[in-house]
């Protein structure tokens, strides 16, 4: 198992009451496979089917490997800068 | 490289962001202000307040800057972004795109509010008088470039 | 009418024109600065000098603005435009124009700068090392809109 | 005949060595017969075949007849603002 923090920003972080997660994950699961994992630990993500997700500081698909060591993950509600 | 990216919080200062693109050579600077509104979808707002992924977002803001570059030809570019709450009437972000000739200024500032729109990785909170609301954007994909 | 309109002697402040056309309606400001460049056509330039028709040019800045309150429904402009000599780096027209959206702010500087070139009786004579040139700009027929 | 003053801008002025010439037109002359006149009174404008012109501070085109009174009439070559 590989373990992962998932960092969360605005609604999402409002939603789980937290700026982060930890989250364990079986070997060669990808980013989606994790936040289906994080829906479940959390049922407040629970209806948040496709978030917007960053590996390492760079938007990333779900069907993502992730990296070996956990690397930076990142889930967020669609952006709304400017 | 040339170019002056941040996210924080402070007062956003537009004369910063000229100095920094100015140049003699430059014949040509534009300029772009977010400005923190009294009204959304006709409701009032008293505040605006903005979170960031902090790093992914100034790494973002370099990368439109590199995008200016590479497309209209300047490498004199500021983008400043605020963080927290911002008042009413105070700016939250200040876009500055300096170059020889208006053209690639202004078309390379244009393309930076739409850009940091579309992928910045930051979030706008409108406060009303009572209770607030995340406004959530419309890209579905911020990967499809 | 709000809007800020003047032809005349002076170092021109960005800060002025953005004051001029800010309030909390408004939730874009998109400006245009105008720079004295120290090169043209391959040629080192050492200053820049304008001369205007002064009270046609102020009228014909007016006109400007009413043009861009009827395309873009905004009547938050600022057009200024320095006369006399302006030194390399110094801004030679300042143009400010808010909105409460980013579409019509941008728009209508970027009108303002192209419509000021093209109809507003102001000449810019370019001073080398050894003599100096009025520049004449292509327009044949200004009345022609 | 109507006396007229005819405002000279930036190149133009240079090439009179005045800001500005008096000229005097017959009543119900055009703005390019004003134009004509000036050019055979100031050699050094004489190939200035096609200057902008304005009356009373407005463009107007060669064939505007000039207002009763002389209004205030300008001629000029490109402008170059901005």
């Amino acid at each position: 198992m590989t373990k992962c923090t998932v960092l969360l920003f605005a609604r999402y972080a409002e939603l789980a009451g937290a700026p982060s997660l930890e989250v364990e994950v079986p070997e060669g699961a990808t980013l989606g496979d994790l936040w289906d994992r994080v829906r479940k630990m959390v049922p407040a993500l629970r209806d948040e089917t496709r978030p917007l997700l960053a590996c390492d500081r760079a938007y990333a698909r779900p069907d993502t490997a992730i990296p070996v060591g956990g690397g930076e993950i990142a889930a967020f509600p669609p952006v709304s800068g400017g | 490289m040339p170019g002056l990216y941040r996210v924080g919080e402070g007062k956003l200062d537009l004369a910063e962001a000229v100095r920094a693109v100015a140049g003699p050579d430059r014949g040509a600077i534009s300029t772009f202000l977010g400005m923190a509104r009294d009204h959304h979808a006709g409701r009032r707002v008293i505040r605006l307040e903005y979170e960031a992924y902090r790093p992914m977002a100034e790494a973002t803001l370099r990368t439109i800057g590199a995008e200016i570059e590479q497309r209209f030809g300047t490498p004199h570019i500021a983008i400043l972004h605020r963080l927290g709450v911002v008042g009413i009437g105070e700016a939250s972000v200040i876009i500055a795109v300096a170059a020889a000739h208006r053209r690639e200024a202004i078309e390379g500032c244009r393309f930076a509010i739409e850009r940091l729109k579309a992928i910045a990785p930051i979030w706008k909170k409108e406060h009303y008088e009572h209770g607030s609301i995340w406004i959530e954007g419309a890209s579905p994909d911020p990967t499809a470039t």
